[in-house]
C-alpha cells in the first residue's frame, strides 16, 4: 500500500531474547503509529551479508526508514549509504556503526560502559581481595564480534586490569586472568566453557559472562561441583529472566539496557522524519543518542550507581 | 504321457501364469505383452538374445517391479506382488542376475535375510534376539549338500568369496527355502566349468524333489542338458516353447536370433 | 546328456579336497600392530582414545588424569554422545541426518513449554516431547523412503523447517533452571549427578550424571539391535546395497522408516539430556550437533557410504574430540587455537584409520 | 573348429538387421511435460525458476517484476553463485567441500591485509590472495586424492582450521570500505556497477555489477570446460566411478587434486567479489557459504553421487533461492518464516526434480 | 616350424613376460611367485578355477596393480607399470573383467577416455578443445567394424546399452587401439550366443593384424576353438601351458582342476 509508511527493523538474529524484545517494541510503537513494520534478521551473529540483502530489499520496497542492529559495523557501511542516498532514514540501534556518523542516528547502550559497570562493581564487591581475584571470561564467540569485545574490555577495564590491545580480547597478561572461553551466548556454551575454565583452575571466583543465558549455563558448572556460592559471577543485558537470576543469586549483578525503549525511540524519529523530514539528535555530550545502561544488583557497592532488582524487575528489557 | 502331451491336452494346469505382462522402461518396452507357463516339476529354460526381457520377464513374476499392465497367476489364483517378499511369502525364491547380496554381511545373514529365525522363548519373543547358532547350522548344512564345504567359516562375509562362492550361496539360499518355485537368473554366467557343473546338478536335485524351475541361461548345451521345456524370448515377447528332445540347439539358436521362423 | 553336449565337463575330479591359497607371514611392531588393528577395525577409534589419553596424561599428569577431569569430558561430550548414536544409524544406512540438533531442541522446548505455558503434566509433556522428535523423525523417513528425495536434502529442509519452527513457537524464551526445578524437576531429571569418590565436601572425585548412563545404555542397546535382531540386520543390508537388500526381502521402506524415526525418538532423548546439563530450557541450544555428531561418527569410523562400521565407534568418536578439546584447554591454547587444531585432529584421526584399514598392508 | 566344439551357434541369422524394441506414445498434458523435462533433465531447475518467478509476479506485482528487483536478485546471489560453481566441480567428482566459505573469507582477508598491512602492491595482494585459495584446496586434493581420506572430513576439518587461522591472523579486524576506497580500490573491482534503463537520477533501472558478471562467466567458462575438454570429461568419469575412470586411462589423482585446487582458486575469486559486494574486509563473512552452494548445487540438479548433472542447473539453483528470498521478504514473511518457507522450499525442489525424474514415468 | 616348436628352441622371444609374480591381498595370496608369456602373434587363453587368479595376473601385467614382488618384461626390456595409463602408453590394452566404463558417459567420450583427440590449431592447442566429430567417426567406424551397426547413437549413455553391448564397445575400444598387446578378461560372460561369436571373430580378425591376445574365458569350446595356446592357471600359479592341438577339453579341464597332474 503506497500512502502508508513503512519502516524496517533489521536485527543481528532473531534467535537472540533481546532482538525478540525489541521487535516487540518496534511493533508496538508501529501500530500505534500507523507504519507498517517489516523485520529482518542474519541467521547467525556476525551474517552481515544477509543483513546488506534487507536493506536492499527495503529500498526496494519504499521504505522511508530503517533500524538497524549491525552484525559488521564497518561492512554494513556501504549498504547503509545506499539507503540514505535513496532517500532513506537510517537509525543503527544498540550497536553504533563505524564510522559512528555513516548513519543518520545511533540510539544505543553505551557496550563498553555496561562492561565496565560489572567490573567495577565486581572489584568493589571483592575488595582488597581482588589483587589475587581468580577470573574467568566467558566470551561470545571466536570471531570475537564487537559486543562482545566492547563488554569483556570493558569489564576488564572496570576491574583495574591493563587490556593490552582494546580491540581484542585475550591479549591481556595479567595473572588474575584464568582464561577466555567462547559460549555462544546461550547456556550449553556457557555451562562447557566453565567446565573448561574451573578445569584449568578450581579456585576460579570471579565470572565475567557476555549475557545471562551463559551466565545460567555458568551457574550450572558451578553448582554441579558445588561452588555456585563462593563465586561473583556478572553479565550484562538485564533481560526479565535475568534480573529474575539475581533475585535466587544465580547471578551477582548485571548491566541492564534497554530494547524496547530503543525500538520505540526508532520507530518515532522514522514517523517524524516521514512526516516533516525532521532528524533525530543525540545526547548532549555524545555522538549518539544514549538509551542508558544502569547496573541492577542487591548488593550495592560504594562508588557504582546501582538499581534494586525490584526497580530492574519494573524496568526490564525496556 | 510326456510334459508336452499334459500341457498340450490341457490336463495340468500351469503353477505359475503370465498373461499380457509389459513393461516400460521410459521409452524402453523391455516386456511387450508377454505370456508365460511353468508347469508343476518342470525345469523350464528361458533363452534369448541379451535386451530381449528375459530378467525383465522374470522380475515381473516375482515382485521385483510391478508389471505396467498384465496379470501373474500362482495355482490359477491371481496374484499382485509389489515386492519379492510378497513372492517369498508364497514359497517362490529368485536368484537374481545381480545377485542380490550384501556384501558386508556374512553368508549366514545373507542366507536369512528377510527371513531370520529368532531365539525361542522371551529372548525371541521380547527382546527379539536371533538364534545364531541355530541359522549358522541350517546355512552350513545347505551349503554343504550344494559341495560348498570349501567355505570355512559361516561368518565370513560375502564380499571376502570369489565369484563362484557367492553364485553357491545365493543358489543354496533359493534351494532351501523356495518351497513352490524357484528362478535362477543365469546362474553359471560368472562360474567356472567345476563350480557350473555343480550348480547344474544342484537344479537337477530341485527337481527331483519335486519343486520347478525356471532357468535363464546363454549356455545352450547347459540348457539343453536339463531343460524340460524351452522358452523362446524375442523383442520383450515369448516367441515360442520348443521341447529339447524336438529341437536342436542350432534351431533354438535360429529362433531365437530370428534366422529361422518360429514354429506354431 | 541331450543334445551335442560335450562330456569334457565329465573331467573335474570328482571329491578333490579344494585346496586354499596359502598365507604368508608379515613383520616389524608397526605392521603387526596395523594387521591386528585390520582385523578388528572396530578397535580403531578405542586405540586412538587411549592413545590421546596418555598423550595428554602424559603432558598434563594428574590435571588430566584425574577422575574429576575424566567424568567432565563425559558430561561435555554426553549430548554429542547421544545424537552420535542416532546419526550412526541413519549414516549406516547411507543416509545423514542434519535435523537432528534441531529435533534435539524444539523437543526440549515442546516438553518445557507444555509444562510451563500449557500445564500439562510433566510426564506427559516429556512423553510428548519424545513423541514429537518421533514424528519428525518418521516424516524425514517418509521423505526418505517412500519418496525417494536425498536424505541431505531432506534432512537439510527439515533442519531449517525445525529451527525456524522452534524460535517461532517457544519466541525466543528460555525457561530457567530455578522455575524448572522448583515446579518441574523431572525435565532435569538426566541431569541428577552421582559422585564417586569424591571429598567431603563433595568436591573432585568421579562425577556421572543419569545422561551419561542414558548415553551408555543407548549406546549398549542399539549395539545389541544392531548386531542381535533382525532389525539391525536389515539396517546393514540397507546401507550396503539398498537393491539388493530390497531384492532378497527386506522391506527397504519400513527399514529406513523406522531408522529415521527411532533417530528422531534419540534425539528427542538428547533434548532431555539437554535440560539436565543446562538445568534451563533454551531454545538456542544444540546448533552445532548435526556437525559434531556427524565427526564423530566419522572418526568413529562409520563409513559415510552406508553398511560398515561398528556402533561402539561413535561414542570413541565423540570421546576423542571430548578428550582434545578438554586436553587442548588445560594445555593452555586459547578457544581459536583449541578450534584450529581440532579441525587439524580430525583430519589426522580418520587419517589414522585409513592407514590402519589399507587393505594391501 | 577345433576339437568337439558344437556348430549351433552357426545358425546365428548372418544378416540379421537388428532390431529394437517398439516405443509407445503417453497422453496428457502433464504427463508430456514431464516426459519433455525428462528427456533434458538439465532444464528442471530452470523451469523451476521460470514457475517460481511467475508465482511472486503474481504475488507481488512490478514491485518484483522490475528490471530493479530481478537484477537485484543476481547481485543478491553472486558470491553464493561463484561458490555454487566452485562446488558442484567437486560435487561431480563425488566430493563435498565444506570449506569453500572459509577459503573465500581467508582470501579476501589476505588481499585487504597484504594491501593494508604490509604495503603490498594492491595487484599482487589480489594475486597472493588467489593463489592462496589455489594452495589450500591443492591440499584438500591432496588428502582426498593421494591419503584417500573422505572429502566429507578433509573439507570439514579444513574449514575449522582455515576458519580459525582467518580469526587469528586477521585479528577479527575489518577493513574499513572508506579506507580501500581511497587506497586500494582494485579490491572493489567486482562491486563496479553499472546500470541498464536508470532514471535520470540513476534511480531504478537493471544494475549490473562486475561480480555478477564474473559469475555468469565462471558458469560459462565451467560449462565450456566441463563439455569440450578432456579434464572436463575426466571430472564426470571420476565422479561416476573413480575404478572404472582409473582402469580406462584416467589419472585419477591429479584429476581429483585439480578439481580442488580449481575451487580452491573460484573460492579466491568469491572472496574477492565479496569485497567488491559489501566495501569492506570483513573476516566474518561467509560463514554459511558452504550449506548455501550445496544447497544451490542440489537444488540444480546435481547428484550427490558424482557425476551426473549440468553445471548450469546450480546457477538455477541458486537463483532460485534468491528469488524465494527476495520474493518472501517482499511478501512481508519475517525472517523465521522465511527460513521456514525456504527449507519446504528446498524440499519441493527436490521432489519436483525426483518426479520429472521418474525414469519409469 | 609351429609356434611351439619355435618357442621350445628359444628361435622367438615372449613379447610379454612375467617372472614370479607375487599378489597380496591382505591374508589372500592371489599371484603366487607366478610366471607367463605372451609371443608375438599368438592368441594365448588363460584358463583357471574362479578365484585361481586369473585376474590378478592380468591386473598385474597390465599396471592396474603394481605386483608385490617379480618383474612384467615387455619386448625383453623389463617394465614398471604403476597405473593402466603406463601400459595404454606401451600399446597395450586391457578388457577388465569388471569393463571399466563410466556409464553416464557416451559410447565416443568412454572410447576416447584419457586419450581424447583435440581440434587441430590454436581451439585445440590453447583452448583445448575436443574434436568431437572426429572422435564420433572414429567410434562409429571401429563399430562397424565389430557388427555394432545396431548402436544408433554415439552419443548415448553407455548405462542405456545392453549388456550385450556394452561389452562390445569394450572390446572395440581395445581393439582399436592396441597396438602391441590386447588383453580381454572374460569378454564374452554376460554375452549371448549371437553376440559372443561377434567377440570371437573380432578376436580373429585382430590376430590376423598381427597383434598378440591375452583371452581369459570359462568357455572351453571357445578357447579351444581359437587359442594358439593355453596357460592353465591354478592356486595363484601358472601350472602348465597347453597346445590345444595336443590336449581335448577334458585333459584341460582336469588339469586346471587338480584332477589329473599336468604334464612337463
Ligand atoms: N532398470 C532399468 N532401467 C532402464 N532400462 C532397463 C532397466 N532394466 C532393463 N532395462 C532395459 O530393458 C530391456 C530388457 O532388459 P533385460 O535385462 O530384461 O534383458 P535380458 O533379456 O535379461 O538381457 P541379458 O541377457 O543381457 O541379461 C533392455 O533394453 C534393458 O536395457
Ligand atoms: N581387490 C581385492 N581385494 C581382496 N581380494 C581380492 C581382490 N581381488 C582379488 N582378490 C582375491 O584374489 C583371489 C584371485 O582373484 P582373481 O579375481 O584374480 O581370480 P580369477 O581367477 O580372475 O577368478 P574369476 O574366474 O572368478 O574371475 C581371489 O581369492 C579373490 O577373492
Ligand atoms: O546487546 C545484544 C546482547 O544483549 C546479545 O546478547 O547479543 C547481541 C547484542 O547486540
Ligand atoms: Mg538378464
Ligand atoms: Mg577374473
Amino acid at each position: 500500500d503506497g500512502h502508508a509508511v513503512t519502516a524496517c527493523l533489521i536485527t543481528k538474529t532473531d534467535t537472540n531474547p533481546f532482538f525478540v524484545k525489541m521487535r516487540e517494541g518496534a511493533e508496538a510503537a508501529a501500530a500505534e503509529a500507523g507504519i507498517t513494520l517489516r523485520s529482518f534478521a542474519g541467521q547467525v551473529d556476525g551474517d552481515h551479508e544477509t543483513q546488506v540483502a534487507a536493506i536492499e530489499t527495503c529500498i526496494l520496497d519504499g521504505a522511508s526508514g530503517i533500524l538497524l542492529t549491525a552484525s559488521d559495523t564497518s561492512s554494513i557501511v556501504g549498504a547503509v549509504t545506499q539507503a540514505r542516498d535513496a532517500g532513506l532514514l537510517v537509525i543503527a540501534l544498540d550497536t553504533p556503526l563505524n564510522p559512528i556518523d555513516a548513519a543518520d542516528a545511533t540510539f544505543a547502550t553505551d557496550n563498553f560502559l555496561a562492561g565496565e559497570l560489572i567490573g567495577q562493581w565486581a572489584a568493589a564487591t571483592l575488595g582488597d581481595d581482588a589483587a589475587n581475584a581468580k577470573i574467568a571470561m566467558l566470551d561470545l564467540a571466536v570471531s570475537q564480534p564487537t559486543v562482545g569485545v566492547l563488554r569483556d574490555q570493558g569489564f576488564l577495564q572496570g576491574f583495574g586490569i591493563d587490556l593490552g590491545d582494546p580491540n581484542k580480547w585475550g591479549d591481556e597478561t595479567d595473572p588474575r586472568i584464568v582464561g577466555n572461553d567462547v559460549t555462544a551466548g546461550n547456556e550449553e556454551g556457557g555451562r562447557t566453557a566453565m567446565e573448561n575454565l574451573l578445569a584449568v583452575d578450581p579456585e576460579i571466583n570471579v565470572v565475567y559472562t557476555i549475557n545471562e543465558p551463559a551466565a545460567a549455563g555458568a551457574y550450572e558448572a558451578l553448582r554441579s561441583i558445588g561452588r555456585e556460592n563462593d563465586v561473583l559471577i556478572v553479565s550484562v543485558d538485564g533481560g526479565c529472566p535475568g534480573v529474575q537470576n539475581i533475585a535466587d543469586g544465580v547471578i551477582g549483578a548485571t548491566s541492564q539496557q534497554y530494547p524496547l525503549r530503543m525500538a520505540a525511540l526508532g520507530i518515532e524519529a522514522i514517523a517524524a522524519f516521514a512526516e516533516d523530514g525532521t532528524l533525530p539528535e543525540n545526547t548532549p555530550g555524545k555522538d549518539f543518542f544514549d538509551t542508558g545502561v544502569a547496573l541492577v544488583t542487591d548488593q550495592p557497592v560504594d562508588g557504582v550507581e546501582s538499581i534494586s532488582v525490584a526497580e530492574g524487575t519494573e524496568l526490564c528489557w525496556g | 504321457m510326456t510334459l508336452m502331451e499334459n500341457i498340450a491336452n490341457g490336463s495340468i494346469e500351469p503353477i505359475l501364469k503370465g498373461r499380457g505382462l509389459v513393461k516400460r522402461y521410459g521409452k524402453v518396452t523391455a516386456l511387450d505383452h508377454c505370456d508365460f507357463d511353468l508347469y508343476p516339476g518342470e525345469i523350464l529354460a528361458v533363452i534369448g538374445d541379451n535386451g530381449a526381457g528375459k530378467s525383465s520377464l522374470i522380475k515381473a513374476v516375482s515382485g521385483a517391479v510391478v508389471p505396467d499392465e498384465g496379470d501373474v497367476f500362482l495355482e490359477g489364483k491371481p496374484v499382485h506382488f509389489t515386492s519379492p517378499i510378497d513372492a517369498r511369502k508364497e514359497g517362490i525364491e529368485t536368484v537374481y542376475q545381480t545377485l542380490a547380496m550384501s556384501p558386508a554381511l556374512s553368508i549366514a545373514d545373507n542366507m536369512f535375510m528377510g527371513r531370520e529365525i529368532r531365539k525361542p522363548g522371551f529372548r525371541g519373543k521380547w527382546l527379539r534376539q536371533l538364534d545364531r547358532p541355530k541359522m549358522e547350522q541350517i546355512a552350513r548344512d545347505k551349503l554343504s549338500e550344494l559341495g560348498l564345504m570349501t567355505i570355512q567359516n559361516i561368518n565370513q562375509a560375502v564380499e571376502t568369496l570369489s565369484g563362484g562362492q557367492r553364485q553357491g550361496v545365493a543358489v543354496a539360499r533359493a534351494a532351501a527355502f523356495g518351497s513352490k518355485v524357484i528362478i535362477l537368473d543365469e546362474p553359471t554366467a560368472a562360474l567356472g566349468v567345476k563350480e557350473s557343473r555343480r550348480v547344474l546338478e544342484l537344479i537337477l536335485d530341485v527337481r527331483s524333489r519335486g519343486i520347478p524351475i525356471i532357468l535363464i541361461s546363454h549356455n545352450m548345451p547347459h540348457v539343453f542338458e536339463v531343460a524340460d521345456r524351452i522358452h523362446v524370448h524375442r523383442l520383450g515377447k515369448r516367441l515360442c516353447v520348443i521341447d529339447p528332445k524336438d529341437y536342436t540347439m542350432s534351431d533354438a539358436v535360429a529362433f531365437m536370433t530370428g534366422a529361422k521362423e518360429a514354429p506354431n | 546328456m541331450s543334445g551335442n553336449a560335450d562330456d569334457y565337463e565329465a573331467a573335474i575330479k570328482p571329491s578333490a579336497a579344494d585346496e586354499v591359497a596359502s598365507f604368508s607371514e608379515r613383520k616389524g611392531f608397526l605392521a603387526r600392530l596395523q594387521h591386528a588393528l585390520h582385523v578388528n577395525p572396530a578397535l580403531v577409534p578405542l586405540f586412538v582414545l587411549v592413545v590421546s589419553i596418555c598423550l595428554f596424561a602424559l603432558l598434563l599428569g594428574s590435571r588430566f588424569l584425574s577422575p574429576f577431569a575424566l567424568t567432565l569430558i563425559l558430561q561435555q561430550v554426553q549430548i554429542v554422545g547421544i545424537v552420535a548414536a542416532a546419526q550412526s544409524l541413519v549414516i549406516l544406512t547411507a543416509g545423514i541426518d542434519l535435523s537432528v540438533g534441531a529435533i534435539a531442541v524444539l523437543s526440549s522446548v515442546i516438553m518445557g513449554q507444555f509444562t510451563f505455558r500449557y500445564g500439562v503434566p510433566v510426564e506427559i509433556a516429556v512423553a510428548l516431547g519424545l513423541a514429537f522428535g518421533t514424528v519428525v523423525g518418521s516424516i524425514n523417513g517418509w521423505l526418505v523412503a517412500v519418496m525417494k528425495l536425498p536424505p541431505f536434502i531432506v534432512t537439510l529442509g527439515m533442519w531449517q523447517i525445525v529451527l525456524a519452527a522452534n524460535f517461532l513457537y517457544s519466541a525466543n524464551e528460555t525457561i530457567r533452571a530455578q522455575d524448572i526445578e522448583e515446579n518441574a524437576p523431572l525435565l532435569q531429571f538426566l541431569g541428577t549427578t552421582f559422585k564417586v569418590g569424591a571429598d567431603a565436601d563433595g568436591r573432585g572425585g568421579a562425577t556421572f550424571t543419569f545422561g551419561v548412563i542414558a548415553m551408555v545404555v543407548i549406546f549398549a542397546f542399539l549395539a545389541y539391535a544392531l548386531k542381535h535382531t533382525a532389525w539391525g540386520r536389515h539396517i546393514y543390508a540397507v546401507g550396503d546395497d539398498p537393491d539388493a537388500a530390497q531384492l532378497s526381502g527386506v522391506n527397504v521402506k519400513r527399514t529406513l522408516i523406522s531408522v529415521y524415526a527411532v533417530t528422531g525418538f534419540i534425539c528427542a532423548i538428547a533434548g532431555w539430556a539437554l535440560i539436565g546439563r543446562i538445568g534451563s530450557v533454551s531454545p538456542t541450544s544444540g546448533q552445532l550437533l548435526n556437525i559434531e555428531s556427524i565427526t564423530a561418527v566419522v572418526i568413529g569410523g562409520i563409513s559415510l557410504f552406508g553398511g560398515r562400521g561398528s556402533i561402539m565407534g561413535p561414542l570413541f568418536g565423540a570421546l576423542i574430540v571430548g578428550v582434545f578439546t578438554l586436553g587442548l584447554r588445560l594445555a593452555g591454547a586459547d578457544a581459536q587455537w583449541t578450534f584450529l587444531l581440532i579441525g587439524a585432529l580430525i583430519i589426522g584421526a580418520v587419517a589414522v584409520d585409513q592407514w590402519i584399514r589399507k587393505v594391501s598392508a
